[in-house]
Order: C-alpha cells, then sequence, then structure tokens
C-alpha cells in the first residue's frame, strides 16, 4: 500500500497535468498540427475565462450555458485572430516567401501583436487583478477517495479533456476535414493543387482550436476561482512544451507530456523546495529532448 | 512660482497594475484634499509616469524626474525591484524617494535619500511570533512567496519566533501567482504543524486558503499586512474564514483620519480600500506634509531634510516615525476574519 | 587504374524492404561512371550511403582507398567527394551567388576568427571561385537572383555549380538532366564529358538513355536493389535482363 | 469539335518582372496540347496560372466557356482541372494512399482502383511515407493523385521527369489512352519528341511569348524547333 | 568605395559625435538613459540576430544568457572587487561557456524543438538566478555599488558613461556585422536554409550552430554587464521570458537576417513606448499595433535582409565585385 501522501500528491500531479492538457489540446491542433506558429492561445483562453465570466455576471445562466457561451467567445475569437493576424501574410505565395524563415516568423509577430493587444485591452476594461467569481460556480468542491481528496472539478476536466481528446483524434484521423488539415499543414501549395480549400480548412481549425481553448480557460478559471488578463501566460508556456515533448503534431502525445510536467511538478515538490518543482519539469523536457529529438511521438526528417 | 511639483512612478499597466492604479487613486484623494486645504498658497501637482513595474522603465522615469528641475520629490515604486533600481537615480541626484511598499531589507539603505512607509517585516514578524507565542503555539510552517518581500517575512518571523523557544517545522517559499498550491499544502499537513504563518497578497492568499478548505487542512493561517483586503475575502468566501493576521490599516476603525479616506474612496470604488491603497495615501500626504514644511526654501535637499524628519505623522496606517535610516516605525493591530468581515482582535 | 571509390557488399534495407541489396562495384580514377535503374531500383538510396546520408545495414565504401563507412556527410565531403540532389535542394532565399559560395566555403573552411582578423586571401579564394563556377554554368546574370525565383532548368545548374565550387575529386550526380529538353541535354552532356575530360571522375544517375548511353564510359545496372549488369554502354544496352527490367519498349 | 480550355491574351507579371506576355492556346474537347520551350520561359508559369496559384495580371481563362481566371484554386479544381504540378507537392509527411484520398476529394474507391491498377508500384506502397519513396515514384503517385479526380482537363507539367524509359513510354500511352475517356490534357514536357508524337497541336514559347504554335506533326518537322529542343545528337535512340 | 567611407564615418559620427551632441545640449539625464539602453538593446538584439536570423535557430532564452553576464559583472563586481575591465570580458565568457554547455545537447534538435530547448533552458536559468539565493541573492537582486573603472580610469558623467557603453556596443556591433556580412555569414544562412545540403558542402553543421550560438552568447553577456554597471542593481526580473520575446520582437519586427534592420528594430522597440508615454494607460496597445502594422506591411521586416545584404555588399563596401568597377556580388 502506497502512502496516501504519496497517493495525494499523485492526486494532484494528475489533476494538474489535465489541466496542462486540457489547454495543450487547441494549442496543439493550431500549433502542431496546422503548423501555424501561434503566440495567441494564451489570450483567447482567457478570453473564454472573461465571456464565462460576464455571462456568470450577467444573469446567472446553468454551468452548461457558461460552457458553451465560452466555446462561441473562442470560437469567435479564434476566427478573428486568423482573419487579421494570419490570413494577411498568406497573400505572398512565391516560393522565395513560402520557404523564407522570415516570413514564418512574421506570423509569430503577428499573433504575438495580437496577443499584446488583446491582453492590454482586457487590463484596461478588467483591470489586472482577479475578477471575483460567484463563490456557486467554482467547480472546486471536494470529494474524498479514501485517504486523498480531490474536487469535482478534477472530474469536470478529466471527462472533457478525454471528450477533446477523442474528438480531435477522431476529427484528424477519420473526417475529410482533418485529412485536410493535416495537407495544408504538410504542403500548402500541393492542397491547392489538390483542390482543397485552404483559407477555409486553416479558418475552421483556427475556430476549433480556439474554441477549446476558450473551454479550457473558463473550466481552469473556475476551477481555481482566479480569471485575469494574464492568466493565459504560465499554462500557455506549459502547453507549449507539452505539445513539443510530445512531437509537436500528436494530440495523445501533448495529454500524455502534459501529464508527465504535472506529476513532475507535484511529486518534486515532495522531495525538494518548491520554488525549484519547475527546474525538474524543464529537466523533463530536456531530457526527452535529448533522447527523442523530435518529441515523444513525433515524425522521422524527411530522406534526402 | 506658481506650483510645486512631485513625481510618482508607479505601475499602471502591466501584469501588476490592479496596485498602481490604487495607488494613483488614493494619492488623488489626497492630494484634492490637501490642495483644497490651502495649507500651501500654490497647488502642488503630482506626475504619474507608468514604470510597468519594469526596471528598465523605472531608472528611465527616475532620470526623467531628476530632470525636471521643477520636481523636489519623488514617491514609489511600487515593487522593490524597480524601487531599487530607480533608487540608484535619486542617490546620484540628490531627490527624496518615498516609497509606500517597497520592502526589500536593503532600500532604505541604499542612501539617505530613500524612505518608506510600509513596516518593515522585523516589525511585523516579531509582532506575529509573540501572538502564537501568547497562544501557546509551538510548531509553524513558513510559507512566503519568492520576492524579497516574501524573504524577508519569512526571515522577520523566523528569527523572534525560534529566539523565543518557538520551532519553523517547515518553509517552503513560493512563486508570485502560482496557481495551484496543493502539493505544497500537502507536504505542509504532513509535516503537521501547530499553525501556519503565510507571507502573500491578497490573490495569492485567496488561492491558499481556499486550496486548503479544499484538502480539509485545519490549520490556524497567520498573515501579514499585505493581505489585508476585502477582496480576499471575496475571492476566498468561506475559506477565508478565521484567517490572522496583523495590519496597521483598518477601515473599519473609527478615526475621523480612516473615515475620511474611506468616504472619499467608496465614492469611485466598490471595495473598501485594503493596505496598500492606504499606504499610499499615507506616503502622500507625509510628503506634502514635508512640503508645506519646508516652503518657501523647498528644494531637493530642504524636502530630503523635512520627510527625514517625520514623527509620529498619523496617517491612515497609524503613526509614522522614520528612524536614522529612513525606516518606518508604525503600531500593528491584531486582526481576524469572522463572518465575511476583518474585525479587530485583542 | 586506380580504383576511386569501391563499395563492397553494400547493404542497406527500410523494413523489409531491401533499397540496396549486396552491391559491389569500383569506380575508377577519371572515370565517368553511370548508374541506371528502374524507378525505386536503389540509385538515389547507393549515393546516399556513400555520401554518408544514409548509413549503410552492412557492408563497406572505401573512398580513395580509405574506409568512409559511418562518417558524417560533411566529413565525407572534406575527402573530396560532392554531390547534386535528385529532388533539388538549393538555399532558396539566399542569392545564386551566395548558394555557389557555400560549396566554396564549405571546402576552404571559414571560422569566425578568421572571418574576423584577415581571412582577405581566403575570402578572395571563395570569391573567385564561386565566380568561376557561375560563369562556367552561365548564371552569371542571374548573380544576385534568389535562388528561389529561379527556373527548374536553372536551378539544375545552380546546383551542379555549388558542387563544383567544392573542386571535388569526385562528383556525384543524381538525374541532372530530369527537366531538360534534348538540346539542353545535349549541352548539359557536352558540359558534363568536359567536367571528366579535365579529369574530374563523375558517377550519375540519369534516365535519359540518349545521355547515359553516349557519354557514360562505363554502366551499373540495379534493380530491386540488386545489381544485374556492369560493363561498358554498348553491352549492357543488349544485355536481355536489362531490356527486360528497365529499358522496356521502345522509347522517345 | 468545342474548345473546352481556352486561353486568352495572358500576361502575368511578377513584381517587375514580366513572365508572361499575350499567351493563347486553346484545348479542345478530349484534345491534347502541349506546351514546349526552354528552361525558365514560362511554362510552368502558365500552369500556375490556370490552377490559379498564380493570378494572371492579364487576359482570360475560360473553362467551357466560364472565366476562371479570378477563381481561387480550390473552385478551379472543382470545375474540372486537376493538376500534376511541377516539384510534384505531394504530401510528405502523409502515406500514399492518404494523398490519393485527398487528391480525390469528394470521389472515392472506384478511382482508388483505377489509379493503383495504373500504377501497381503505389498499390505495393500504401503505407509507406510518400516523402520516403524514390524520385521515380513520387512522380507516379503525383500523376496518380491528379487522375484520382477525374478532371475534364489534366494539366500534366513534365510528368516524365525522373521516370524511368519505361515508364515514359508508358505515360505516353497513358495520356494518349484517357482522351478516348473523355479527358483533355494540357502538356508540358520537356521530352519534345514524345510529347509532339502523341498531341494535337502544340505551342512553342519563348521569354513569355508564344512563338511557334500550330499542328503536332507540322512543329516536329519544323526545323525551328528540331534546331532549338531536339538539338544536336548525342542521341542515339535507345 | 569613397562613398561607402562616407557613410561609414557618417555612421560613427552620428554615434560619437552628433548623440552625444544632442543630449549634452539637452542636458538631459533620461535622453542619456534611453541611448544607454536603446544602446544595450541593440547590441542584444544583434547578438540575437546571428542565432536566429542568420543561423535560423529560434532563440527563446536570450535573455537569461544576458542574466548571466549581468550577474556575473555584479557578482564580481560586489562580492569580488573584480572591477568593471575584467568583469566585462569574465561576463561575456561567462555566459559564452554556459551557452557552449547547454549547446552540446541541444544542437541537433530542429526548428521549433530547439526554440523550446532554449525556452527550457532560459527557464531554468531564471529560477537559479531566482532561487539560488547564496549564489544570486535570489529575489533580493544585487546591488553593485561601484560604478565602471576603465583601467583605473573612474567614469562617472553621463557622456563619460554614454561613451563607454555606445564604444563596447559600436565594437561589438562591428564584430557581429563583420561575422553576418561574410562568407562566414553564407556558411550559417546555409544551415538556416537546408542543413542537410550544407552537410554535403563539407559544412560542419552542429560545430558552425554551436559557434553561432556561443558568440552570440558572449555578446548577450557584455549587454548584461552594461546593464549591470549602468543601473546599479539587477534582479532576476530583469530577465525574465518576457524580455528574450522582447529581443525576439526587435530582431522579427526589424528584419530576420538584418544586422541593420535589427538596430532599427531595437532602437523603435526601446522608444516607441517612451515616446508614447505621454498617451497614457494606451500606450502598450498602440506599440502593439504599431509592431502589427509593420509586420503586416512589411513582413520580412522594416529592412529586410536581401535589401540588407544589398546595402552592405554596394554601399558599405564589404562586396567583392567580379570585374573592376562592377557592383558587389559576394563578400570581401
Ligand atoms: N527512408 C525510407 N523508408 C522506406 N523506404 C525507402 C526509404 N528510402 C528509400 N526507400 C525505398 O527504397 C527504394 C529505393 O529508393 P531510391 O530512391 O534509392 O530509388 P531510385 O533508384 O533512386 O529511384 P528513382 O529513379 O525513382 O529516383 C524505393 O522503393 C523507396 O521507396
Ligand atoms: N515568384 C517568382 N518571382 C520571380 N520570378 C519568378 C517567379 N516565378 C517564376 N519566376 C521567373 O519566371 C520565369 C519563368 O519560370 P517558369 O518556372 O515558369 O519556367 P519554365 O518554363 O517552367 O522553366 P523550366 O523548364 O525550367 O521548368 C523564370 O525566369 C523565373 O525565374
Ligand atoms: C509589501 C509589498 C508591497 C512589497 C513589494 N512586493 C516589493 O516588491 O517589495
Ligand atoms: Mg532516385
Ligand atoms: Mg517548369
Amino acid at each position: 500500500m502506497l502512502d496516501p501522501y504519496i497517493l495525494q500528491q499523485l492526486a494532484i500531479g494528475l489533476s494538474l497535468g489535465m489541466i496542462y492538457a486540457l489547454m495543450a489540446i487547441g494549442f496543439t491542433l493550431i500549433f502542431g498540427v496546422l503548423n501555424v506558429v501561434n503566440f495567441a492561445h494564451g489570450e483567447v483562453y482567457t478570453i473564454g475565462a472573461f465571456a464565462g465570466l460576464m455571462a456568470i455576471s450577467a444573469f446567472g445562466p446553468p454551468l452548461l450555458v457558461v460552457l458553451f457561451i465560452a466555446l462561441a467567445a473562442g470560437a469567435l475569437a479564434g476566427f478573428g485572430l486568423e482573419r487579421m493576424a494570419f490570413r494577411p501574410f498568406r497573400r505572398f505565395s512565391d516560393e522565395a516567401s513560402l520557404k523564407s524563415r522570415a516570413m514564418r516568423e512574421a506570423t509569430l509577430m503577428s499573433s504575438l501583436a495580437m496577443s499584446i493587444i488583446a491582453r492590454e485591452a482586457m487590463e484596461m476594461v478588467f483591470g489586472s487583478q482577479f475578477q471575483t467569481v460567484d463563490l456557486a460556480y467554482l467547480i472546486n468542491k471536494p470529494i474524498h477517495i479514501g485517504p486523498i481528496t480531490i474536487v469535482n472539478g478534477d472530474l469536470i476536466i478529466l471527462g472533457v479533456t478525454l471528450l477533446m481528446l477523442g474528438g480531435l483524434q477522431w476529427l484528424l484521423k477519420k473526417s475529410p476535414i482533418g485529412l485536410s488539415i493535416r495537407a495544408v499543414s504538410n504542403n500548402a501549395l500541393g492542397a491547392k493543387y489538390c483542390g482543397i480549400n485552404t483559407d477555409r480548412t486553416i479558418i475552421i481549425t483556427f475556430v476549433i482550436g480556439s474554441a477549446m481553448g476558450a473551454l479550457a480557460g473558463i473550466l481552469v478559471g473556475l476551477y481555481y476561482g482566479a480569471i485575469f488578463p494574464s492568466m493565459g501566460f504560465t499554462p500557455g508556456i506549459k502547453a507549449f512544451v507539452a505539445m513539443v515533448m510530445g512531437g509537436l503534431s500528436s494530440v495523445p502525445g501533448a495529454v500524455i507530456s502534459a501529464i508527465i510536467l504535472g506529476l513532475s511538478e507535484s511529486l518534486s515538490t515532495s522531495f525538494m523546495p518548491s520554488v525549484w518543482s519547475d527546474m525538474v519539469a524543464y529537466a523533463f523536457l530536456l531530457l526527452t529532448l535529448i533522447f527523442f529529438p523530435q518529441g515523444l511521438f513525433g515524425a522521422r526528417r524527411e530522406r534526402v | 512660482q506658481d506650483s510645486v511639483k512631485l513625481g510618482y512612478q508607479l505601475p499602471l499597466t502591466g501584469n501588476t497594475a490592479q496596485y498602481g492604479q490604487d495607488f494613483k487613486d488614493a494619492a488623488e484623494i489626497a492630494l484634492t484634499k490637501f490642495n483644497a486645504s490651502g495649507a500651501l498658497p500654490v497647488p502642488v501637482e503630482i506626475i504619474y509616469e507608468d514604470s510597468r513595474s519594469d526596471a528598465k522603465e523605472g531608472v528611465t522615469i527616475a532620470r526623467k524626474f531628476v530632470d525636471d528641475k521643477e520636481i523636489v520629490g519623488v514617491l514609489g515604486d511600487f515593487t522593490s525591484t524597480v524601487s531599487m533600481a530607480a533608487a540608484q537615480v535619486y542617490k546620484k541626484a540628490g531627490m527624496v524617494q518615498l516609497s509606500q511598499t517597497a520592502s526589500h531589507p536593503d532600500f532604505a539603505k541604499i542612501s539617505k535619500w530613500q524612505f518608506r512607509n510600509i513596516t518593515t517585516q522585523d516589525q511585523e514578524g516579531a509582532v506575529n511570533a509573540q501572538w502564537m507565542m501568547d497562544k501557546g503555539i509551538k510548531k509553524v510552517a513558513v510559507i512566503a512567496e519568492q520576492t524579497d518581500w516574501g524573504q524577508s517575512v519569512a526571515k522577520g518571523f523566523v528569527e523572534p519566533f525560534e529566539a523565543a523557544g518557538g520551532e519553523v517545522v517547515y518553509t517552503e517559499f513560493f512563486n508570485r501567482g502560482l496557481a495551484d498550491f496543493r502539493s505544497i499544502i500537502t507536504k505542509l499537513e504532513d509535516q503537521a504543524p501547530d499553525a501556519v504563518y503565510t507571507g502573500f497578497f491578497y490573490e495569492d492568499g485567496a488561492q491558499f486558503l481556499k486550496q486548503m478548505a479544499q484538502l480539509d487542512a485545519e490549520i490556524p493561517i497567520y498573515s501579514t499586512s499585505a493581505a489585508y483586503n476585502d477582496q480576499l475575502i471575496e475571492l476566498a468566501g468561506e475559506a477565508a474564514e478565521g484567517l490572522l493576521l496583523t495590519a496597521t490599516f483598518l477601515p473599519t476603525r473609527m478615526d475621523a483620519n480612516v473615515q475620511d479616506f474611506v468616504t472619499e474612496w467608496d465614492k469611485t470604488h466598490d471595495h473598501a480600500p485594503g493596505q496598500f491603497p492606504a499606504q499610499a495615501y499615507d506616503a502622500v500626504n507625509i510628503m506634502l506634509a514635508a512640503v508645506v514644511k519646508a516652503y518657501p526654501d523647498l528644494t531637493r535637499e530642504s524636502l530630503r531634510d523635512a520627510v527625514a524628519a517625520t514623527s509620529d505623522f498619523p496617517g491612515v496606517t497609524g503613526n509614522t516615525t522614520f528612524d536614522e535610516n529612513g525606516e518606518p516605525l508604525k503600531e500593528l493591530t491584531k486582526a481576524s476574519v469572522v463572518g465575511g468581515v476583518f474585525v479587530e482582535v485583542e | 587504374m586506380t580504383a576511386i571509390l569501391e563499395l563492397d557488399h553494400l547493404t542497406r534495407a527500410f523494413g523489409g524492404l531491401k533499397a540496396v541489396d549486396d552491391v559491389s562495384t569500383q569506380v575508377h580514377q577519371g572515370e565517368l561512371f553511370g548508374l541506371i535503374g528502374p524507378n525505386g531500383a536503389g540509385k538515389t538510396t547507393l549515393f546516399n550511403l556513400i555520401s554518408g546520408f544514409t548509413p549503410p545495414s552492412s557492408g563497406e565504401v572505401r573512398f580513395k582507398g580509405e574506409v568512409i563507412t559511418g562518417l558524417s556527410a560533411h566529413k565525407i565531403a572534406h575527402k573530396g567527394m560532392s554531390r547534386t540532389f535528385q529532388n533539388l535542394r538549393v538555399f532558396p532565399n539566399m542569392t545564386v551567388f551566395d548558394n555557389i559560395s557555400v560549396g566554396a566555403l564549405g571546402m576552404i573552411g571559414v571560422g569566425p576568427i578568421s572571418s574576423l582578423f584577415g581571412g582577405k586571401a581566403r575570402a578572395k579564394d571563395i570569391s573567385e571561385r564561386s565566380y568561376e563556377m557561375l560563369e562556367r554554368v552561365g548564371l552569371a546574370d542571374h548573380a544576385d537572383d534568389l535562388a528561389a525565383n529561379l527556373s527548374y532548368g536553372k536551378r539544375k545548374y545552380l546546383e551542379i555549380a555549388r558542387a563544383l565550387a567544392m573542386k571535388p575529386d569526385l562528383l556525384i550526380l543524381d538525374e541532372p538532366a530530369a527537366g531538360m529538353n534534348d538540346s539542353e541535354t545535349t549541352e548539359l552532356a557536352h558540359f558534363i564529358t568536359g567536367l571528366n575530360k579535365e579529369g574530374l571522375t563523375i558517377m550519375l544517375v540519369e534516365h535519359d538513355m540518349g545521355l547515359v548511353m553516349g557519354i557514360c564510359e562505363r554502366l551499373v545496372v540495379l534493380a530491386s536493389g540488386r545489381k544485374i549488369a556492369d560493363d561498358v554502354p554498348a553491352v549492357v544496352r543488349q544485355d536481355p535482363g536489362v531490356l527486360e527490367a528497365y529499358l522496356g519498349g521502345d522509347e522517345g | 469539335m468545342s474548345n473546352i480550355l481556352e486561353i486568352k491574351n495572358l500576361s502575368l507579371k511578377i513584381g517587375i518582372q514580366d513572365i508572361l506576355h499575350d499567351i493563347s492556346v486553346t484545348v479542345p474537347e478530349q484534345g491534347i496540347v502541349s506546351v514546349l520551350g526552354a528552361n525558365g520561359v514560362g511554362k510552368t508559369s502558365l500552369m500556375r496560372c490556370i490552377s490559379g496559384i498564380y493570378h494572371a495580371t492579364g487576359g482570360e481563362i475560360l473553362l467551357e466557356g466560364e472565366d476562371i481566371s479570378k477563381l481561387k484554386s480550390h473552385e478551379i479544381v472543382e470545375r474540372g482541372i486537376m493538376q500534376a504540378p511541377e516539384g510534384r507537392q505531394i504530401f510528405s509527411n502523409m502515406t500514399v494512399l492518404e494523398n490519393l484520398v485527398i487528391g480525390a476529394g469528394p470521389l472515392g474507391r472506384q478511382e482508388l482502383d483505377h489509379v493503383l491498377a495504373l500504377f501497381p508500384r503505389l498499390e505495393e506502397r500504401l503505407k509507406q511515407q510518400a516523402g520516403s519513396m524514390s524520385g521515380g515514384e513520387q512522380q507516379m503517385l503525383c500523376i496518380g493523385r491528379a487522375l484520382m479526380r477525374k478532371p475534364k482537363v489534366l494539366l500534366l507539367d513534365e510528368p516524365s521527369l525522373g521516370l524511368a524509359p519505361r515508364l515514359v513510354g508508358f505515360i505516353c500511352e497513358l495520356v494518349s489512352k484517357i482522351r478516348a475517356e473523355g479527358y483533355a490534357v494540357l502538356l508540358v514536357e520537356q521530352n519534345v519528341k514524345a510529347a509532339l508524337r502523341i498531341s494535337d497541336t502544340a505551342s512553342v514559347i519563348e521569354h513569355g511569348k508564344i512563338v511557334i504554335e500550330g499542328d503536332a506533326s507540322a512543329l516536329a518537322n519544323d526545323p525551328r524547333v528540331a534546331e532549338a529542343y531536339l538539338g544536336g545528337h548525342v542521341h542515339e535512340t535507345a | 568605395m569613397s562613398k561607402s567611407l562616407l557613410i561609414k564615418l557618417g555612421l560613427l559620427v552620428l554615434a560619437f559625435a552628433l548623440i552625444p551632441a544632442l543630449l549634452v545640449g539637452f542636458d538631459k539625464g533620461y535622453y542619456y538613459q534611453i541611448a544607454t539602453i536603446a544602446a544595450i538593446f541593440m547590441l542584444l538584439a544583434a547578438s540575437l540576430h546571428l542565432v536566429t536570423g542568420v543561423a535560423g535557430l529560434l532563440h527563446l532564452g536570450h535573455a537569461a544568457l544576458y542574466g548571466v553576464g549581468a550577474y556575473v559583472a555584479a557578482i564580481l563586481g560586489a562580492n569580488h572587487g573584480i572591477g568593471f575591465t575584467l568583469g566585462l570580458p569574465l561576463a561575456g565568457l561567462s555566459a559564452a561557456a554556459i551557452a557552449f554547455l547547454v549547446a552540446l545537447p541541444t544542437m541537433r534538435l530542429m526548428s521549433i524543438y530547439f526554440a523550446v530547448a532554449t525556452l527550457g533552458i532560459g527557464q531554468m536559468l531564471y529560477l537559479v538566478f531566482l532561487n539560488w539565493v547564496g549564489l544570486t541573492n535570489g529575489p533580493n537582486g544585487v546591488m553593485l555599488f561601484s560604478g565602471i573603472n576603465l583601467f583605473g580610469l573612474e567614469i562617472d558623467s553621463d557622456l563619460g558613461i554614454y561613451y563607454v557603453v555606445a564604444g563596447i556596443v559600436a565594437i561589438s556591433i562591428l564584430v557581429l556585422n563583420r561575422l553576418s556580412h561574410s562568407y562566414y555569414g553564407n556558411a550559417l544562412r546555409s544551415l538556416r536554409e537546408d542543413d542537410q545540403c550544407a552537410s554535403a558542402m563539407g559544412i560542419n553543421v552542429t560545430v558552425m550552430k554551436i559557434q553561432a550560438f556561443v558568440i552570440s552568447a558572449f555578446f548577450a553577456g557584455i549587454a548584461g554587464a552594461l546593464w549591470a554597471y549602468t543601473t546599479g542593481y539587477i534582479s532576476p526580473n530583469d530577465f525574465h521570458f518576457s524580455q528574450s520575446i522582447l529581443i525576439l520582437t526587435m530582431v522579427v519586427v526589424g528584419g530576420l537576417g538584418s544586422l541593420p534592420g535589427v538596430l532599427i528594430g531595437a532602437l523603435l522597440l526601446i522608444l516607441l513606448p517612451e515616446a508614447l508615454r505621454s498617451v497614457g494607460d494606451i500606450r502598450n496597445i498602440i506599440v502593439g499595433v504599431l509592431m502589427f502594422s509593420a509586420i503586416l506591411f512589411l513582413p520580412k521586416g522594416l529592412f529586410g535582409e536581401v535589401s540588407a545584404l544589398n546595402f552592405a555588399r554596394r554601399v558599405l563596401g564589404q562586396g567583392w565585385a567580379a570585374k573592376k568597377g562592377e557592383k558587389g556580388i559576394g563578400w570581401k
């Protein structure tokens, strides 16, 4: 029988991991699968949380409705983001531009700029402090299982993560749109020759990925009761790391890596000062990349 | 000269803007009241500059204030990091700098130009240690944020507490903005302390309290004046019940000064003012009092001397006297959360 | 005749597929050597094995008498072997001249120190060598264009120029005539034989039988990874195995 | 016989560069038309304009009378023009099967069987990552993928590139054969002889302009063509 | 030739005479401060340019190496009595040494994998700054009382400090210019374009990448020392991930691969927020919007690589011309 202390830490680690995973999923769809460098996902996550919050304070709907409002806000944000920060750069279709690093990093910058604008705007409107959330909406009611304590939010997040994971896997592997997404990410020009509407495919991916990100935002916001304009930053970095550890384009890989990160954080807190726990997470990242240079489930490099 | 100019550097944008905005509001209240009182023949003006809590911007603003020959004194910054970087400039140029919150142990020691009106943790920690001792608490865990301030919270408490025969069973620092304290709480519980002494601001505090409740950790929690904020209770709800802390400012206190400030504040805010805006309100008033004292021979030098001479200044956070290092000496009150409000305890 | 390159029982398997299967042969100093075979026969893979891009599953490669199996690509390049790629690999966002200069500087070697202090002589060397190749392939007018904006055929020459700028002892060309019309191929044939006459050993993969039969001194034929013929063109052309596996019906 | 594809006075500028100038080409129904020319004269650019990758700066492209020159590439494919492009543009990280399925769009099984019957090598390698195939195999995939859509007009940009002689012959036969199935083909080829043998008409481009056009058989005997593209002979026909 | 000389001289005069003259004229410490910070960030951006712009390695941990330099200089100065003259090169060398150590295992990583590895390394270094209290004084930061002392000469005046900083930055940028505008730069560019192909040209890809990374770290370390000496107090926050992003922004907005572009980018991103102070709290939104429009209209940067290389070859006369009197095409 394991020490209940360790069991509790494991449970906390798993729940942390699921939270990272929740954010990593949408991020992986846009950044990893579609292969578009998107630095504004953290803000989409925050927008989801604020949209949900505004719904709660405006008319106090049931939780499920709040989640749908966040989803819708995320979808809208994703749509706008793609239109403003990504689509304009597709006007350059000559080979020099397509293969240029500068062009690739340009979308990195445009999405970064959008994220700055969105975050500053939210700070102007709402202030940078934690928003007060109606406590009844928080999903942190304790549940005791033997010696360990979890909260109802853990179960909700687990459920949503599994749903998203399953849904995305189905979408990517079994549906025509998934095939198009992978085709566009692999070779956008080739996709055009095959009659794929690349603009539409990219927009759809953004909408789905951002809706997922926004849902993650409101769920995590309600889980911790902490909704504030820069709330997307830390989980954003963790999701980024998890995505890359998983191999960029693999959604299950990202989820597994997110759980590894969560577990390593909570377990390392047991053995060393908590300020160093991130050190362990990043050490895991480096070790993973040293032994799996393409991440855990990444594709191999092309032959010459 | 048709007005007296002061500078105030503070974060008005960025992650810590909520604090800077509060400072600005509090300062405006103090300034308006002062200018209306006719204590000086000319009005005083405060120039606010946004430092974003970024040291680069902080030193640039400091240079800007120093360049402006009309500015005689400066308030701010919020964080010690930025205050300390800017202090190097004020030190060299010879301009008084009074920070409402900088709590780095070395801040006031930088030069004769630096002052602060926030209590040092040597003071606050000792009061808390004594308080626990009085209640017969012997084993304590210390949790504080990983900043210069958090470090001083731990140090300020541990030294007197151990000297008095107490035992610190566990010390842990956390990075500001940590979302999840549960690992730390689990570890803390494992050490079975009689009480926890904490150094956090209200946002981290609310998270910590909620998660303590979530994990059913029924251990008394002590904290510092930095946690004194109505929003802590609002964010943490039930979980805040029973929190014990020391404070220098109680908006409920029936003191004319305090009530004046609180009434003005309530006109534009839906929360009672917390510790920080009260600090800013006092800082501005201390500075203004010094301006009056030095007027009309108002120079940076004379203002500095007037600030240094502050003694028993009656503010909303209690009476302030600067010692020879520019450190404040203050009265601390004990408070607790009971029934969703802070109440003074004996 | 001395052998510059010797392949000894080279094998490379990908999963269950033996892309190169027990191939042994030699390329002689100064020879113009052709490698032909149907699509997927393993020609490119063989080149990759020789030039260090793919490690062999078994067997050995010797270059100028030295075993080079397992060496990394840049080390092999330094020993005097240079290659072009079947699927055209130019540096798209560099100018044509700069593309070629990479071939030269790779061999001459540049370091941060030498590039800071003096290094004038080296730079001059690189510049001149690159320019010589640039003119030689007739791209001088395009010196300042980005390689990405060149048409397919010009990129072919760019790749060759870049490989030549390395001043190799052995040049490996993977389908240089692909995408060229007959007269351009003829020009290319003259170009290649010209290089060969200057003493450069050349190994060539090509599907253009006119070119291969016309200029190669010796041919090896691969099919399904195995060597099925190794002789002068005139003999290979009559080989029934080759006819059956590769040449098929008539062809324009 | 009516014309399925008409290119009228097409011109293309990229930046300050004049790439194509006043190009007119007509492809009749079930016709095979080749476009010939030396390296870099703009053949590929023309093909890209038709597929909507580049947008012409002047002139029009009519598919069954409808101007498609302003349409997006996917709309053009939907209307029945599919290309096997230069550089192949296959999906290298995906399997051969996935490549073909993407090419098929809404179509399915039947076309797949048809293409796999044409290229048995693809059938052997359905699960292989497309990027790891040999050059020629990728070319087969590229052509196969274009056939998956059953287009009205098939554009082939140097289909014989990288193919073994045997397969070059096969592709020529294939092109002649599919015309009977109702396809029209616009062909860019460097293998001028082979191209002229199977085409009805041909145009020769030089510096972005059409300089010679006419019946394929006439061009095959045109001394200017012979001189420019059939070259002095290293060639002894194999 | 004479034209190029004129331009070079012009730039020198601008940095060493005109700007100081202006600063003295206005008698504003504020402008000195901005000029100094701008110079430091120009160096940071120029050093990141070598790795990210030229060699094409997306580097998300540059601020941490900058921090290593700052900490080394400050700790040596504050606790070990090692002054500016020695502390400056030591700061650069330490940053380079750390970069070398982390480069060894990470250099075979490609694209985003490399980016995330550098992000991880940057975060780890930041955690060391913040939490290794014994070494770095943790969140309390390090105060550096000694000023700039150049070979025994105490430099105290604003003008003097500006000259020292500008001089060091100028020399460093000249070195970086030489490295990126030369055949060495071409070798690095070839790694960015296609590393496999570069290795077939006999270029040792790993060694080249490590060199670029280490050299860049050296100059980041120098910038760190300059920051420590000019502010007198450093703390972990100065080297947070967000600073890495800021430097990266300068590089991308200015023009990936273009040294002059990158310098313009750095200048802009330091000056703009200052210039916009008067508009109040929305200044950061305006910076964001301007950044967005810049990248939207000039996605290859304010002064893109192609133009920058032409500029260097033609105008600065660094190019080698095939024939007498022709325009330069290669590098001297
Ligand atoms: N990395 C790999 N994984 C799986 N199979 C591979 C890999 N590389 C090559 N192959 C297979 O090995 C065989 C030989 O390929 P190779 O590229 O050497 O052929 P080739 O003779 O150059 O053909 P072509 O004339 O078409 O270029 C092909 O069937 C190819 O699909
Ligand atoms: N995006 C572009 N930017 C600048 N120039 C271009 C661009 N695309 C093509 N060109 C130029 O247009 C001309 C025609 O190129 P194109 O690829 O159409 O020729 P091609 O006839 O297909 O040649 P090849 O037989 O070599 O394939 C070339 O000179 C090329 O450099
Ligand atoms: C008490 C706090 C306001 C002190 C502040 N956090 C600082 O950085 O010093
Ligand atoms: Mg091949
Ligand atoms: Mg072409």
